[in-house]
């Protein structure tokens, strides 16, 4: 995450340099390939349990965790595998975990779902819909109180939005941001439906930024599928959130064109066409397009990129299915912390 | 008349018998429409029904559980799906502090005849948070009925019967076998809550169990009669709230000898009651302690091999079976 | 609640017949008194648990439940005593509930927080802060499925308004209320105070009304000391409800000059000078002055009022008190409907 | 050097003392600041410590219980207080799918250093939503501790060890009991979880409570001596989760008879799983059933006399021990 960063002097969005936009070019190319072979995984029964991947979203995380600094935090959902990539984790260690190995991140305690590198920031992972929204605003609190200027980065689900989780949450962190004790940038990640159900079946209301109104938080939108537009605002708003220590919330504009979870095949609550639609402004394909267009990068280098990464993630692969699962004696460890490890059998 | 059908399928059956006879009954759920159910359960019924009857709520547990508890207090009789009961918790103040208790506060003046269902404990690596067996959870609280059915012949006849009682019924379903298959009886074959089934004879020692853990048990005394002569009684408990005493107790009195197996952790579990029940009312009966086997004291891992380890097996269950006989473990 | 109605052409306050205010008048102050009694028996140790009246914020639920309609339904929190009343339910029944005697509403058995009348429409009275809330919005779905017209009257306070219960409930009656199905008229009682919480200290938005922006709920404010303000509200609104089948929210700005709970003694949360400012707007004293003002009633009828809502309220405390303990088995009823009276001990 | 204090007292002395040795402590919850606290507990500490130490929060007991459990992942030590346990559904969630399991499905990467307090269980007519013991309920998940103690000088040792420990901790207090007094040692007498206590020694029938049902015990042995000759031992779990099995099975091992008594309902209680450990334990040493004295199974109710009615008595306990003994009930 080290390219040069350009902001205009107005906060709007400005050309960003061209190697910057290859390295994050790469970096997209790299998740989409990981998340491909998760599915491959989840076919071949490699990769048990839920399975949610972030094809068509690479964009969001990806422009968001270029502003991450050292010290912040990242939480977000069960659909964490790109947070983990673009953190730093070893794509051998994140599918290891997924094929739930002893390698894998978390030992193979938590699967897709509950990715943790937590001495670079991801502090989860998490698989009921909502619940992770107040520990990000916990983290907030805490990184002031300790007084340092770290930042949460809070990514959420649209379907997430109609909890009640969510609301309690962001009640807290509006409240607590009055005193600038609490640096969180809620992220929104809406990519129009929570698993079948569409944001107009799931709220009456569906421009999700502005429900942050009810909480006194500072509110915008941008298009999740142009890397430029979310790292203008990943920029402006993470240091705005640093610096302020009042919480800000974006709602970034998506799609997944891959299904809800692995195993969800029919896809009856949406049209073919739609996805089609989205498919033309993937994200990827839009950079691609740019780079091409800028002369950034050429036919070759594009190429180069991909089988680069596909080496990569068939590496991690390879990792992962040669590593061995974990040691039984590992299923009573990590309960409780502290010299007794009390596991409830006396 | 009956005929072969999945779990599923009887579940369904069970619903749609319901429904068919009765305006008042309604589907509520997230994604149980459109989407067709996370489980497909309900799949095809929202345009059989219409959206006023299959209703797809937003992701939120305590509001749509509360709402179908306004509703049953107004005579409607909604059957709420919980995706999966590890989301209940947060329904569980709605369940606990309204639908088990409004009857008693308001002195008798409403009833909530509400059915709270889905797919209950776990076995497909799915890990901590999506791994719970709960029927303790809601069995602790009076107001509540909660059953555990493992036959498609009793899903569907629990089910029926869950929707005709004017109480509020926890609904637990054998999540991992949706798809295994059981003879049905045709029509309305409403089976009654608090009547335990001996689900295999025997003059040893006696199986008790509930849910999937039943297949496991009755896999285990085969075993012990192929392996060690060994003659199992194999109770399934059907009905956690109301509780059959009496058929244990019975069946204790001829055998001498029980093993109470649970997916659930142990401590506070069903497997505690049992062992409580039996020590207090054929004390005089039992020649050994009552055996207990339950999932490992930990949260559910995700790894195959941890995770097969964190569920009871058949051989603690027949080992189990051998120290209540006194024979050797294997 | 069968004096006329008059409303203006453009739904504007009118002056509302005399008659009809004198009517008003005596309302409140039979709650009053009762409220007043009330505090009196929990001094004396005749009533127990915990008890919360309604000093100070007569002209809301008086106002709103002008408006009432046989087959709608009134549901609110633990602060029930007065919507009771004004239902119609018998001030002996009431009070026999408040001493846990066999003759209360509810038979003893649920005590101040949980009054029912069913059969007049009140379905409760409920003691966990924001719990009643999805109740009232499924009250109000089960009454348009059933092809009626009647609406549920949902009073919660300011703040129940940051309980995810709220949240989630209040997005199904926005999104239910698209297909008319959800005729639901949000009452906030905000009485400013959250037991010892100000708003200010509870939310960085304070403006709970437009909190409802959030589901697509219309909404709108109104003085709540002022009757004739609440009663015009309460006709348009209700009437509107009761035609779209689509819920409304309307913030009504009143104020507790009782204590929060009868053993609530400090009130160190507030300023004297702050209860003494809100006496001046005390909505019985208001109501009383305009009636005298406007001759539509002497010092007289003032005085004759009062005495029969204290002889009224006498009555009922003396029933209450002379009324036995529910008898012993009672204990075990009305735990499970239906043949069976199963009780858990076989 | 020890000192006679209330219960309010002791437990807020443990909170002031590890407040002031670790400025990771904060507090937090309804009220508990500016209005001093609904039980009083932490009256007057907003102003010694300040609104960041002493976090008055909205009526959101999911939320903010979930937003200290992030501050404990990041190192901070959050005491939260759930203003009485009765609200702590909502707040289920988050103690259950995230407090207790993040360690683990984190792989060990995180501990969550918390305690959520406050009253816990019924007897002053608060009726039923308002009236609950839900030591099963959270003793039954593994990752949490449940500690429920009942003398002034527990409650400040055991709060004092549960602020160090490196785990979340329901801390159940015995609401009905602020004001009661006893002898509370000064300074750091910190309490070791997992340790029962003998708070009456005896000889002839073992009983055993936690919370405010040991004075119950101790006034039905003194009237078990009186009236019957009788030497009852009185037991005193105080902590639910981690559970001390060996000093029960000694003291049965001695006495050869138990009675187990809870506040709390019969079905899945601790006094089931009570039961269960001593038949098991010891079943050679048992010369009657393991007795169980519970409230009654029905939501709490308003009525003083009803109220008396539903929970356990003394003449519950006695005439439970006296079954135990095969001596005829009074
Ligand atoms: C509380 C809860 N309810 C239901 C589920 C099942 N579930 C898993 S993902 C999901 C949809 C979430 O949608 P959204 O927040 O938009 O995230 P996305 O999957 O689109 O990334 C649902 C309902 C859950 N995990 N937790
Ligand atoms: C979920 C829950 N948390 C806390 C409480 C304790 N409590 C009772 S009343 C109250 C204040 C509620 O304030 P508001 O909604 O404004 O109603 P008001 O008392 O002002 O009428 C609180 C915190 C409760 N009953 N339920
Ligand atoms: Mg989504
Ligand atoms: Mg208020």
């Amino acid at each position: 995450m080290s390219a040069e960063k350009e902001h205009s002097e107005h906060g709007g969005a400005v050309a960003t340099s061209s190697e910057r936009l290859v390295d994050l070019y790469k970096k997209m190319v790299e998740i989409r390939a990981f998340e491909e072979a998760c599915q491959k995984g989840f076919r071949q029964g490699k990769i048990g349990g839920y399975l949610h991947v972030y094809i068509g979203q690479e964009a969001v995380a990806t422009g968001f965790i270029d502003s991450f600094k050292e010290g912040d935090k990242v939480i977000t959902a069960y659909r964490d595998h790109a947070h983990a990539l673009l953190l730093g984790t070893d794509p051998k260690e994140v599918m290891a975990e997924l094929y739930g190995k002893g390698t894998g991140m978390v030992k193979g305690k938590g699967g897709s779902m509950h990715l943790f590198d937590v001495e670079r920031g991801l502090m989860g992972g998490y698989g009921i819909v909502g619940g992770h929204i107040p520990l990000g605003v916990g983290f907030a609190y805490a990184m002031r109180y300790q007084g340092t200027d770290h930042i949460t980065q809070l990514y959420l689900g649209d379907g997430a939005i109609s909890n009640g989780a969510f609301h309690e949450a962001a009640n807290l962190a509006g409240l607590w941001g009055k005193d600038g004790m609490c640096p969180c940038l809620f992220i929104i990640e809406n990519n129009q439906y929570g698993m079948g159900t569409s944001v107009e079946r799931t709220t009456a209301m569906t421009d999700l930024a502005a429900k942050f109104d009810a909480y006194g938080i500072e509110n915008e939108k941008v298009d999740g599928m142009d890397i430029e537009a979310v790292l203008e605002s990943a920029g402006r708003l993470t240091e705005q959130v640093r610096e302020t220590g009042k919480p800000y919330a974006i709602e970034v504009l998506t799609y997944r064109t891959a299904p809800h979870g692995a195993a969800d095949f029919f896809e009856k609550y949406r049209e073919k066409e739609e996805i089609e639609e989205w498919r033309k402004r993937d994200p990827i394909g839009l950079l691609e397009q740019k780079l091409l267009d800028n002369d950034a990068a050429d036919e070759e280098k594009i190429d180069e990129i991909r089988s680069e990464a596909k080496e990569l993630i068939a590496e991690a692969v390879k990792f992962a299915d040669e590593s061995e699962e974990p040691e039984i004696d590992e299923l009573y460890t990590d309960v409780y912390a502290g010299a007794d490890e009390y596991t409830g059998e006396e | 008349m009956a005929e072969t059908k999945t779990y599923r399928e009887a579940l369904r059956e069970g619903m749609v018998h319901e429904m068919d006879q009765d305006e008042s009954v309604v589907l509520m759920g997230e994604d149980i429409g459109v989407y067709g159910g996370t489980h497909l359960i309900t799949d095809g019924l929202i345009d059989e029904y219409g959206p006023k009857r299959v209703i797809d709520t937003p992701i939120s547990e305590g509001g749509f559980t509360g709402a179908a508890i306004g509703m049953a207090m107004l005579g409607m009789k909604p059957v709420v799906e919980m995706m999966t009961w590890n989301f209940s918790f947060l329904a569980s103040d709605q369940i606990i502090q309204n639908a088990a208790k409004v009857r008693y506060f308001s002195g008798g003046q409403v009833e909530v005849p509400l059915v709270i269902r889905g797919p209950n404990g776990g076995g497909v690596q799915l890990s901590a948070q999506h791994t719970h067996s709960l029927e303790n959870l809601y069995g602790h609280f009076p107001g509540l009925k909660v059953v555990s059915p493992v036959t498609p012949n009793d899903v569907k006849g629990m089910m029926i019967t869950a929707i005709r009682d004017p109480n509020p019924v926890i609904f637990l379903e054998a999540g991992a076998l949706y798809g295994t298959k059981g003879e049905v009886e045709e029509g309305d074959n409403a089976v009654e809550f608090g009547k335990a089934r001996v689900a295999r004879e025997g003059s040893d020692v006696t199986l008790i169990a509930y849910g999937r853990q039943v297949n496991l048990c009755l896999r285990a005394a085969n075993t012990l009669e192929e392996e060690d002569g060994v003659q199992a009684e194999v109770i399934d408990l059907r009905s956690i709230r109301p509780f059959d005493e009496d058929t244990l107790v019975r069946s204790v009195e001829k055998t001498h000898r029980a093993v109470t197996v649970q997916e659930q952790w142990r401590w506070f579990g069903v497997a505690s009651e049992v062992a409580a029940i039996i020590q207090e009312k054929a004390f005089d009966s039992l020649d050994a302690p009552v055996q207990r086997v339950s999932g490992a004291e930990v949260p559910a891992p995700y790894a195959r091999n941890l995770e097969l380890e964190a569920f009871p097996s058949e051989k603690q269950v027949t080992n189990a079976a051998r120290r209540a006989l006194y024979i050797e473990e294997k």
